[in-house]
């Protein structure tokens, strides 16, 4: 089943026929609106295991969608608000957050940014203890991505395998930062402590281990024809549309496009290190889950590079004046790439302690807008498959 | 004599007090029976409220494996499920949908406040759009601080709700 | 919550107005005076190839464009309202300029102004993947908002970029900035029940603060 | 790869897992292993020392009240109250100490950072599940107790797998 690709994307959220807002006007799900005969609309969150924290109106007819319109807003916290009355030491625990299994990345460009806007250098050796638990942080990440798409797809070895190999990494990062998923670890001016005693030789130990166990997944998911058949030639973004619809990450890598901010704009030591990044054309629902999964090996790599790079001695962080403030008027905008994409950061400072504007760029809130378009046409079983391999995690998008 | 006793009379008051007899004869094990079989087959909602559903995963992950204590199984329908484990923040958009998922839930039912968002509203005390706490839209039995807390304080606190409903009557939630 | 955001912030001083009035000229900001190693004053000169888009731009559309920085990676224009469009446009088709990355609003009430930024990059050409175009436009804003039908409103990008999508619909609920002929401005992420002014506005005061 | 030989290979895959180590952690009887004794910060360099974040140990003969760590935490959770402790130091002639409400507390250790004085740090103690709000709230006679954490099993990697010792 292959979307039909328009030459012109035409807006598909817009065509599901939803009043503006009025005195009667019920939230979308409760009002039932009656399209067609044949047409029946479908509320699908936000209590389901297949949406998470968010709900998805999609409209049927028989088994094929029809229309999909995103509900998105379920945890919107009001980060962007409260950043503006916190200054920048007492942000990072916030920030980290909306993506609390991937916290390192989500931390990154507000670090950078601070950094640049107060002007200061980090020394070497934190630069390298960052970039590990940034790669550390990024497979954490993807194993947990990939224990929920298999789950979603009725996969139960593929939601104890990797939630248990998981650990391993997990139980460096607390050795590390001294807490199991929010490290609160980075800060302006390099990282909040040194690593432990003989760390290098345990990280290699189990991050090896690490690399062996995700290899195995290749006989029991990858390869499993029935994954196959669940999601080859499903949801296909094609090249063109990708851009277009603006996506990033592995969506964008999965439709042939080699865009990774670690090599297209390095920050820290990225330049240093070999990154591969991997690209698939295909750019259905079955590249779109196997790039992930390609780039934790890529990952095992880096960290394994880094190891072998990092100074074996340092200072790893510098040592900052209470209420830090940068000098007078200024933007910045940095961005990572994190387990989902390019992550940004844009922050306005007005020369006080606390941001006057911070905007998170999220790659979940980008890739979102592509979720309505690749769902039209599809059959109502492949919806866990495409949404949650566009790598979407709801807490994020909405903030 | 018991032909003396037994006079219409006081029928009713043999009667009653037979019946007390036989409550505690077998109403008390009866219950002890019936909050056994419920302390081994907590089953909760599958309701993600926020970021804390991540450790939530690791909790029935093979390290900790929470599935060793009959709760916190996965499973599918809420109308057949026990136990809701909020987990983490309830925002103004959620707060409706939460309830209503709680009170489409068969009694007896059981709540766990997971993080410091659910209990308090953490980090988020003073956001425009996040409620202080769950405590004003649903009754909690256990609280679980931690943000996230970790798989084994969640654990922890499970046992404390096995605990806690041992001790519970049966009988007074119907 | 409604009772506290109807007054207005009082940290927005006048003293420290923000604007984005800098002229290129002006030393970027990538070279500012570390803190803690490198005190010495660095001549700035302009990086090459930045300033070759800045110049290109400048060139097609002259006084109507204003560029506000030039930094390594980055090129900051400033347009006003009405010729947005035409801008992204051109952006699109000279520059090869091809998906927006991020779309954030900045809230001034001292100018009484909404700056809406948009941060724009590109996929197709290699050559500009370190890139990032920052076009920055100014709706009017209102003292009390009715989002939709006050003066706040910009043209969309949708129709260039259609990346924008999502973007705009949260600025317009976030600030009330209307995209005129963006097709689908409903509200994303807020509760339905929403009666409040705009959240991210700076009269907008959280609990306690 | 056919059908029929993708499927065997991937039940071939997860019947090789039965002679593998079992992974889990046997939570209650036995737990976790961790590194040093929590989350600990020298001003003097400015560089904490690693270790586990879980609930505060306050030294009542290092406190001297100057809300520090009170104001660290403001912009993070509000967690930290101070109140009057019966005792008289020297040091501290306010005679105020932090008290920690676990409800909000988010252990992201930036109060322990914020502490010129050694006076506060983070142990492994991370059983606090209660049944009741009151009983996460934390005074500074209770922090003053350090914890007892039975640390007894670490990850082992071996030939057949990774297990807990």
């Amino acid at each position: 089943m292959t979307t039909e690709l328009p030459t012109d994307i035409k807006s598909t959220s817009s065509e599901i026929q939803i009043d503006k807002p009025s005195s009667k006007w019920l939230p979308p799900g409760l009002a039932l609106q009656k399209v067609d005969e044949k047409i029946m609309t479908l509320n699908v969150g936000p209590q389901h295991p297949g949406s998470g924290h968010m709900r998805l109106i999609v409209q049927i007819d028989g088994d094929y969608i029809v229309a999909c319109d995103p509900d998105p807003g379920y945890v919107h916290r009001g980060e962007e608000k409260m950043a503006e009355y916190r200054n920048y030491i007492t942000n990072i625990p916030h920030l980290e957050r909306p993506v609390i299994h991937d916290s390192c990345n989500i931390l990154y460009p507000y670090v950078l940014g601070v950094e640049e806007l107060l002007g200061i250098e980090v020394p070497e050796r934190a630069k390298y203890v960052r970039v590990i638990a940034a790669e550390l942080n990024r497979c954490i990440y993807i194993m947990y991505w990939l224990a929920i798409y298999g789950i979603f797809l009725g996969h139960s070895t593929m939601f104890m395998w990797p939630t248990g190999d998981r650990e391993l990494l997990i139980d460096l990062m607390e050795k590390m930062t001294g807490a199991r998923v929010t490290h609160s670890h980075f800060i302006p001016g390099g990282v909040r402590n040194d690593l432990p005693a003989n760390f290098e030789e345990v990280c290699l130990r189990q991050v090896n281990y690490f690399e062996k166990r995700i290899k195995e997944y290749a006989a029991v998911f990858y390869d499993n024809p029935i994954l196959i058949a669940r999601t080859q030639d499903t949801g296909v973004l094609s090249r063109q549309d990708a851009i277009r619809l603006g996506v990033t990450g592995s969506v964008l890598r999965a439709s042939g496009i080699d865009y990774d901010v670690r090599k297209k704009e390095p920050y820290d030591v990225y330049d240093e290190l070999d990154i591969q990044s991997i690209v698939m054309t295909e750019g259905d629902a079955y590249a779109r889950s196997k790039i992930p999964w390609l780039d934790m090996m890529d990952s095992c790599n880096i960290i394994r590079q880094a190891l072998q790079k990092m100074p074996k001695s340092g200072s790893v962080r510098v040592k900052l004046k209470p209420n830090p403030k940068g000098k007078g008027f200024d933007t910045v905008y940095k961005r990572v790439e994190s387990g989902r994409g390019s992550l940004g950061c844009y922050i306005v400072s007005d020369g006080k302690p606390e941001p006057y504007r911070l905007k998170l760029s999220v790659p979940s809130f980008r890739n979102l807008i592509a979720l309505p378009y690749l769902l039209k046409g599809e059959k109502l079983g492949n919806m866990p498959s495409v949404y949650w391999s566009l790598n979407y995690w709801p807490v994020e998008a909405d903030r | 004599m018991l032909k003396d006793l037994l006079t219409p009379e006081t029928a009713n008051v043999f009667v009653g007090k037979l019946g007390d007899m036989l409550e505690k004869a077998i109403g008390k094990p009866l219950g002890y029976a019936i909050n056994w079989g419920r302390i081994w087959s907590l089953w909760p909602v599958h309701i993600e409220t926020a970021c804390c559903s991540v450790e939530f995963g690791a909790a029935s992950s093979p390290r900790y494996d929470v599935e060793r204590f009959g709760i916190i199984e996965a499973f599918g329908s809420l109308r057949q499920c026990d136990l809701i484990v909020v987990q983490g923040t309830i925002t103004r958009k959620m707060a409706p949908r939460l309830r209503l998922v709680y009170d489409q839930m068969p009694e007896p039912k059981y709540v766990i406040a997971m993080g410091a968002c659910a209990i308090t509203g953490g980090l988020y005390f003073d956001s425009y759009n996040v409620l202080p706490g769950i405590d004003g839209i649903l009754p909690v039995d256990v609280y679980v601080p931690g943000c996230p807390p970790r798989p084994e304080t969640l654990i922890q606190g499970c046992l404390l709700l096995q605990e806690k409903i041992k001790r519970m009557k049966a009988r007074t939630i119907v | 919550m409604s009772s506290d955001s109807a007054k207005p912030t009082t940290d927005s001083k006048p003293e420290e107005k923000p604007t984005t009035d800098s002229k290129p000229e002006e030393k970027p900001t990538t070279d500012s005076k570390p803190v803690v190693k490198k005190p010495e004053e660095k001549k700035v000169e302009l990086p090459a190839f930045e300033k070759s888009i800045s110049d290109k731009i400048v060139e097609k559309f002259g006084d109507k464009v204003e560029v506000a920085f030039v930094k390594k990676d980055r090129v900051g224009i400033n347009v006003s309202r009405e010729n947005v469009h035409d801008v992204a446009e051109f952006i699109r088709d000279g520059l090869n300029y091809d998906h927006v990355e991020s779309v954030s609003g900045v809230d001034y009430p001292q100018d009484n102004e909404i700056a809406v930024v948009y941060h724009i990059g590109s996929y197709s050409d290699p050559s500009l993947a370190r890139q990032l175009l920052v076009l920055s436009t100014r709706a009017q804003r209102e003292e009390n908002p009715i989002p939709g039908s006050d003066a706040t409103r910009l043209p969309t990008l949708r129709d260039i970029f259609y990346s924008v999508e999502f973007h705009e619909r949260e600025i317009f609920e976030m600030f009330g900035v209307y995209f005129e002929g963006h097709p689908d401005n409903r509200r994303l992420l807020l509760p339905e029940d929403w009666a409040d002014i705009p959240p991210l506005r700076k009269d907008f005061a959280i609990k306690g603060r | 790869m056919g059908t029929a030989t993708g499927i065997i290979r991937a039940l071939n895959s997860g019947i090789k897992h039965l002679a593998v180590k079992r992974f889990t952690l046997r939570y209650p009887e036995e737990k976790l292993k961790f590194v040093g004794d929590g989350y600990q910060y020298d001003p003097s360099t400015g560089v904490g020392i690693a270790g586990l974040k879980g609930r505060h140990l306050l030294f009542h003969d290092k406190c001297t009240g100057c809300q520090l760590c009170a104001i660290a935490c403001e912009g993070v959770a509000e967690a930290i109250a101070m109140v009057k402790v019966p005792e008289q130091h020297k040091h501290n002639k306010k005679a105020i100490m932090p008290q920690i409400d676990y409800g909000k507390c988010v252990f992201c250790g930036l109060c322990v950072d914020a502490c010129p004085f050694y006076a506060l740090y983070m142990t492994n103690d991370y059983e606090l599940s209660t049944f009741s709000k009151e009983g996460l709230i934390y005074t500074p006679a209770q922090l003053q107790v350090k914890p007892y954490v039975a640390q007894d099993s670490e990850i082992i990697i071996t030939d057949r797998g990774a297990s807990h010792g």
